[in-house]
């Protein structure tokens, strides 16, 4: 066996040498980037497809998002990701202080994204611009946005802390969402612990099980199976005139989709003094908190990996030998980083 | 140190029995350990889903009702799909055979990142814990696919599930992550890319599309979950959604996902084919590209999933795709024939299952052909063509190949001989019952029998029951399977440290090997290198003697053209 | 640079310069993205903003994740992952074009019954 | 290049003509283009069976011959043979080749209706199929004529379902939100099943209905006697067909069993108690109001759910369910 004397402490005893293990921590690590890099894939694929089928919706929805809290994010990532790359350039000289205050420099960077983005969810919760059956545009009516909430504001009380952001709704939206049964409204039922995407931060450094938080969250979601069985049947019946005039092409749909015979209310008035408000625009949204939301658990997984490492350096686990762990876990901010580089202009700057 | 003893008792303690006590096994980081806790845990997903398998054929002897209702007969065919793909067969091989015999292949003390092994073992429990209490609180009747929007609508543990499943990704990303960084980074001196053993270009290959596919998966499964939790809206139409755009996210990882079926059973067979012929394998080089060129092929062609829902435009692409995934499996199986040409074959029970999968291979491979062309694919799309198509595939091949892989490294993972010929019945039982059991299921297809009927019209009745006998059979052959492998453990004749022969590393250490693998890292030498070893007749070993010619590196050559080593 | 003497570690040390130099080309790329969104150029935006965040990315991955100094693998293991990626999109967006004609426009019967739009 | 592949193409078909058109394994050929679907079929079954028996009988063959007799010998070092690899790479991606374009020509006739096609629109809906035809009769059952091609203009209500026809080997997504066509042109009168072929819950086995091809002429006579079909119908048989066509055993039951709606079973005739606690004779006229002003009168007990159904079925309509009301004293 190769005698232990030459075999520091940080040495895997499945390694022959520094060098092999540090380049195994590299190549895993970039692997692991590469499955957050097809993680996020599948979210601009959803992008591309919805944007290429609804332009119009892009255009109309994405005025709703404050461009310069937006840019100023962007510039809070890069920044943060500067100051990551000084602190694994600190760390590889040795120097313990300023490792350990870059990456809390760093970790200050993330603070503030995320608290700019709570502020930018809690704006868009009060105004209604949410996802699917949630979305209730009423600014539309009355042209400039905010200065009276509709007639369910919520008073989310949103705690600027970074980590849980509780936002709940008052029994009065889920009553009158529940009643008109419109089957596949899955969501409305749920406790008011359905709270914004970005639930409690509970992952292990690097792997975010955060969406399995969401699982116990909405184990509420259970129930309203009940419901969902009832409203499935109630919309199979069919919908075809008998007798009579033949089903013009659209009748079919427009027959098919409101057997309570309701007719069709009339359209919205003018949208946000900016054109014609499409219909569905809550899709708009439904992307735009999937990415936003997904891309905030990252940055919260970021920081706690951060916070682990700070950890470590503060313990004196690192030398100018050895500071992997910090080289890995900036490669992951900076990954962060580059999801938000892409995301900012297809969200904010459409044209 | 003393070495193994041939008189059978091992005085040196092995990997076993280093450490004793349930502790040491469940916080191990031996990945022998860890594979040996893989195959227990996915051998009982395997009973599970075989378990339902039986029911599934046993409701289907006769329309109408004969054991179960509707709705029962939908969760038991969904629960049959997703246990036996997202537990036992996607980290089956990979994860089990691959954990224990892939450091020891190369020589090396243990895989990369033993840490994050031990974590994709813990991944699979979560992940099973999930399947199995969304089985017993409300099981999913939406098929193994989760197709929406029915998946969205359907009021049964949907979300349960899909989290199992989305735990279920990580762990195979992870053993994936493991596999290419230890192949890359912990090679032997002497081992370059050319004299690696075609069971590592196996593994790397599958490794690559586990790691690079399974993300994708991941990000379905949270959409699903959000449009089901938060009615978000990606997928259901009533929320605006496209329903055809889930298909293509689930299938751009589930086409990926049978390639990392079948891929660890090609590199099982070539091990298989080359040791029990005792002859050099023909193409290394084909093999060895075939593997990778699969997984390349296999992420640009999901589309032949969809034709019956695409646009023609879409449909010419993907079945002009399709066919290019065909060549390469059909140069292996080529190959795996030349390897047998002027060999000196040995009909032991791992051999048996290597020419077993090439015949069930063979068939299951030829049978795409008929559903990559778009005409008779229109014809052929959901219906008993399709089920008797891939479980050729997957059960005929990769099951077989596992089978095949477990008997051949059983006396390295355990030190027990298993009964030979209580072994070569079961191999045929199985091989009898699954052709019964599934050709009929070829002929129910043309006739248009469509998949996931409970009941069926009456001209189908008499195909049903000769496929639902033959499924009777296939599980004596699997119970009598695993009789003599559990009596192998307790009672079965101590294994020597290479009872075939081969040349690969793993056969140079003790049986059940000690705990660092090796007392010092072997020399490699070229895989099929048979002159490495020479039969002993008392001990029934094949003893190591070194190289029969060896470089100024003092490494092995036995490999033409390759004088020059790096 | 004198520093390097001590350093004995694995890895390659990024010499500030270069990092302060990306850093700065990062926010004036930034700035240009935002700057070219007052000018309508139709169609070309959505081009000019997604060629102008991958100089920006590639920055990033080249300087500050210093994989410029690194390993061939890990380059092919990055570029692999984003052609993927490009398949992706690609093949789904050509048949989700193709389908479009036989979509019912604005079809969401559960949003329009419970807004009322 | 497409001649290349014709002259291919006959080349096979010559060898594979004489093989019986009706094969056991396969439904029976009701549609023009059937026959070539059998036919690629039987072509690229006999490749397959080729090639599968030439590496079975190889295979046989060598396990016979080479069997072990001792066991330190070793197989002559054959590392690899590149023109023989670079032929059974070859072979297979022509054949391979050959068959995807036959597959695609085959496919493209399958998939493009002609311009004059007969047009019949079809709900998918769980367990049921509708087919709604030009003079707006509705059925459950598909009538074709046998001497034109017919294109079914399908969506679904709710989940994903697809019409599949193996009698005329012809299959295509059903799905919400959009509308799919299939288009076939029958040339066997006769009845075929029709599956739904894809996964849709309960009641996916049972969403089986038939195909029926009319003879040539016959398809017109029962085109009209079918428009009147509430006429033409006893008047009970009309109305037991509109109670399941409108969807009202949703709510209504004929057996006395509780529902969202009161039970029809001795509802005609009988003393009706109201909510606001005066009572009703349900004679026609009460029956006739609560189907066309169902708020009007509320039964107690019952939410006041039921829709209108005003302009969705006439006078002979309601008479017929009245009559069918009857028969259920």
């Amino acid at each position: 066996m190769s005698d232990h004397s030459d075999h520091p402490s940080y040495l895997g005893h499945h390694y022959d040498t520094v060098e092999q293990q540090f380049d195994s921590g590299k190549l895993g690590m970039w692997l692991f980037l590469a499955t957050e890099i097809l993680l996020f894939a599948g979210l601009f694929c959803a992008y591309a497809i919805y944007r290429k089928n609804h332009p119009e919706v892009f255009i109309y929805a994405h005025q709703f998002l404050d461009k310069n809290l937006g840019g100023i994010n962007t510039l809070v990532l890069i920044t943060s990701s500067f100051t990551m790359a000084m602190a694994v350039r600190m760390a590889q000289l040795g120097k313990k202080q300023a490792t350990a205050g870059l990456l809390a420099l760093t970790l200050l960077g993330g603070v503030g994204f995320l608290g700019i983005k709570a502020v930018e969810y809690e704006h868009k919760w009060k105004h209604g611009l949410l996802w699917g059956t949630k979305y209730r545009d009423q600014d539309a009516e009355h042209g400039t946005p905010g200065e009276h909430g509709g007639e369910h504001g919520t008073e989310g009380e949103t705690a600027p802390g970074e980590h849980s952001l509780r936002l709940s709704l008052p029994g009065v939206e889920i009553a009158h969402a529940a009643e008109d049964a419109g089957h596949g409204a899955a969501g409305n039922e749920a406790t008011s612990g359905e709270a914004a995407a970005n639930g409690t931060e509970h992952a292990a450094d690097g792997t975010e099980h955060s969406a399995s938080g969401d699982a116990t969250m909405s184990e509420g979601a259970a129930a309203e199976g009940a419901q969902m069985d009832a409203s499935a049947d109630e919309s199979g019946e069919p919908a075809p005139i008998v007798g009579g005039e033949a089903m013009p092409h659209s009748g079919l749909a427009k027959g098919a989709s409101q057997p309570q015979g309701m007719a069709a209310p009339a359209e919205a008035g003018e949208g946000h003094g900016t054109g014609h408000k499409p219909s569905n625009v809550h899709i708009f949204f439904g992307i735009y908190f999937l990415m936003t939301g997904l891309h905030g658990l990252h940055v919260i997984a970021g920081m706690g990996a951060i916070s682990w490492v700070l950890i470590r350096t503060l313990r004196g686990d690192f030398s100018a030998e050895y500071s992997t762990p910090v080289d890995l876990v900036g490669l992951y901010w900076h990954l962060v980083d580059l999801v938000w580089i892409y995301l900012f202009p297809l969200l904010y700057l459409i044209h | 140190m003393t070495t193994t003893t041939y008189d059978g008792h091992a005085e040196e303690k092995n990997y076993l029995n280093a450490k004793p006590g349930i502790w040491s096994w469940l916080t191990t980081l031996d990945h022998k350990r860890i594979g040996v806790m893989y195959l227990i845990s996915i051998l009982f997903a395997f009973f599970l889903g075989g378990m339902l398998a039986l029911l599934v054929r046993t409701e289907l002897l006769t329309p109408g009702k004969t054991i179960v209702d509707a709705d029962t007969y939908n969760q038991l065919f969904t629960l049959h799909g997703a246990i036996m793909i997202f537990l036992f067969i996607i980290p089956g091989i990979p994860a089990a055979i691959g954990n224990f015999v892939l450091p020891l292949m190369l020589g090396a003390k243990d895989v990369a990142f033993p840490r994050l092994n031990l974590l994709s073992w813990y991944l699979w429990i979560t992940g099973a814990v999930f399947a199995i209490v969304s089985m017993v609180v409300g099981a999913v009747d939406t098929g193994w696919t989760f197709y929406t929007p029915y998946s969205t609508q359907t009021s049964t543990q949907v979300i349960n599930m899909t989290m199992g499943v989305f735990i279920l990704g990580f762990s195979s990303i992870f053993t994936g992550l493991n596999f290419v960084v230890t192949i890359h980074k912990l090679r032997p001196a002497g081992m370059t890319w050319w004299r690696m053993p075609l069971m590592l270009w196996g593994l790397y290959a599958t490794a690559i599309i586990q790691v690079l596919a399974t993300p994708v998966l991941g990000i379905t499964l949270l959409l699903l979950v959000a449009e089901r939790a938060l009615g978000v809206g990606i997928f259901d139409p009533s929320l605006g959604g496209d329903p055809l755009l889930y298909q293509h996210f689930f299938w751009f990882y589930s086409h990926p996902a049978v390639y990392i079926m079948i891929l660890p059973a090609m590199g099982v067979i070539s091990e298989l084919i080359s040791v029990h012929s005792r002859k050099t394998i023909f193409g290394y080089h084909a093999i060895a590209l075939s593997s990778v060129a699969i997984a390349a092929f296999s992420f640009i062609v999901w589309g032949h999933h969809m034709f019956t829902a695409m646009s023609p435009m879409g449909n010419m692409i993907f079945s002009a795709l399709t066919f290019s995934v065909s060549i390469p499996s059909a140069v292996k199986t080529f190959n795996w024939l030349a390897t047998l040409y002027r060999g000196h074959i040995r009909l032991n029970a791992p051999m048996l299952y290597a020419l077993a999968f090439i015949f069930l291979f063979g068939i299951g491979g030829l049978t795409g052909l008929f559903l990559g062309a778009l005409a008779t694919d229109i014809h052929l799309h959901d219906t008993y063509f399709i089920v008797a198509h891939f479980h050729y595939v997957m059960f005929g091949g990769t099951v077989i190949a596992f089978l095949g892989g477990i008997h051949h490294w059983w006396p390295k993972m355990f030190g027990r001989m298993y009964n030979e010929n209580l072994a070569r019945i079961a191999c045929l039982l199985i091989f009898l019952g699954f052709n019964f059991t599934f050709f009929t299921q070829f002929i129910l297809g043309t006739m248009g029998m469509p998949r996931r009927y409970y009941d069926y019209i009456d001209t189908f009745a008499t195909l049903h029951q000769f496929s639902t006998m033959g499924s009777y059979i296939m599980a004596v052959g699997f119970f009598l399977t695993a009789g003599y492998l559990i009596h192998s453990l307790v009672a079965g004749e101590r294994a020597v440290e290479n009872p075939w022969g081969a040349a690969t590393l793993e056969w140079r250490t003790a049986s059940p090997p000690i705990e660092h693998n090796f007392h010092e890292t072997p020399d490699a030498n070229y895989p099929y290198d048979y002159s490495v070893n020479r039969y002993n007749p008392e001990t029934g070993n094949y003893d190591y003697i070194g190289p029969s010619r060896v470089d100024d590196h003092g490494h092995a050559v036995g490999f033409h053209g390759a004088e020059s080593t790096t | 640079m004198s520093d390097h003497a001590e350093h004995s570690g694995p890895g390659h040390i990024v010499s500030p310069m270069i990092l302060v130099g990306t850093l700065v080309a990062l926010l004036v790329l930034t700035f240009i993205t935002v700057a070219v969104t007052w000018v309508n150029l139709g169609e070309f935006n959505l081009w000019i903003a997604m060629i102008i965040a991958t100089i920006k990315a590639t920055l990033v991955v080249l300087f500050f994740m210093h994989l410029y100094w690194d390993k061939p693998i890990i380059g092919i293991v990055f570029v692999t992952s984003l052609l993927l990626v490009a398949l992706f999109i690609g093949l789904s967006m050509t048949d989700v074009d193709q389908v479009g004609p036989q979509r019912i426009p604005d079809y969401a019967p559960a949003v329009q019954q419970s807004t009322g739009s | 290049m497409n001649l290349v592949f014709d002259l291919i193409a006959q080349l096979a078909l010559m060898g594979v003509a004489q093989t019986a058109n009706k094969t056991f394994y396969m439904p029976p050929q009701a549609s023009a283009s059937a026959a070539h679907v059998d036919w690629l079929f039987d072509l690229i079954l006999w490749i397959s069976v080729f090639f599968f028996v030439l590496i079975v009988i190889l295979m046989v063959m060598f396990i016979v011959k080479y069997r072990v007799k001792d066991p330190n010998a070793e197989g002559p070092r054959i590392y690899h043979n590149t023109p023989l690899e670079i032929t059974w790479t070859a072979i297979p991606l022509a054949i391979v080749v050959v068959i995807f374009w036959l597959g695609f020509k085959g496919y493209m006739d399958l998939a493009v209706p002609p311009a004059n096609a007969y047009e019949i629109q079809v709900t998918g809906q769980k367990w049921k199929w509708l087919f709604t035809y030009p003079n707006g009769y509705v059925d459950e059952i598909l009538h074709v004529p046998s001497d034109r091609p017919v294109t079914l203009v399908m969506t679904s209500t709710d989940v994903i379902h697809a019409m599949y026809i193996p009698a005329f080997r012809a299959k295509t997504d059903v799905m919400p939100g959009r509308y799919t066509k299939i288009w076939f042109d029958a040339t066997e009168p006769g009845t075929y099943p029709l599956f739904c072929a894809e996964y849709c819950g309960t009641g996916h086995s049972a969403m089986i209905t038939e195909v029926l091809v009319h003879g040539p002429g016959e398809f017109e006579t029962w085109m009209d006697e079918a428009a009147n079909w509430i006429a033409t119908m006893a008047p009970e048989e009309a109305g037991l067909k509109l109670y399941s066509m409108l969807g009202c055993q949703q709510c209504h039951s004929t057996t006395g069993a509780a529902g969202i709606g009161p039970t029809w079973a001795g509802l005609f005739g009988s003393e009706r108690k109201m909510k606001d606690g005066s009572t009703i004779v349900a004679d026609e006229n009460y029956i006739r109001q609560s189907i066309l002003e169902p708020q009007a009168e509320i039964v107690a007990g019952f939410d006041p759910v039921m829709p209108t159904f005003q302009g969705r079925i006439k006078d002979d309509g309601i008479a017929a369910l009245i009559a069918y009301m009857k028969s259920l004293q």
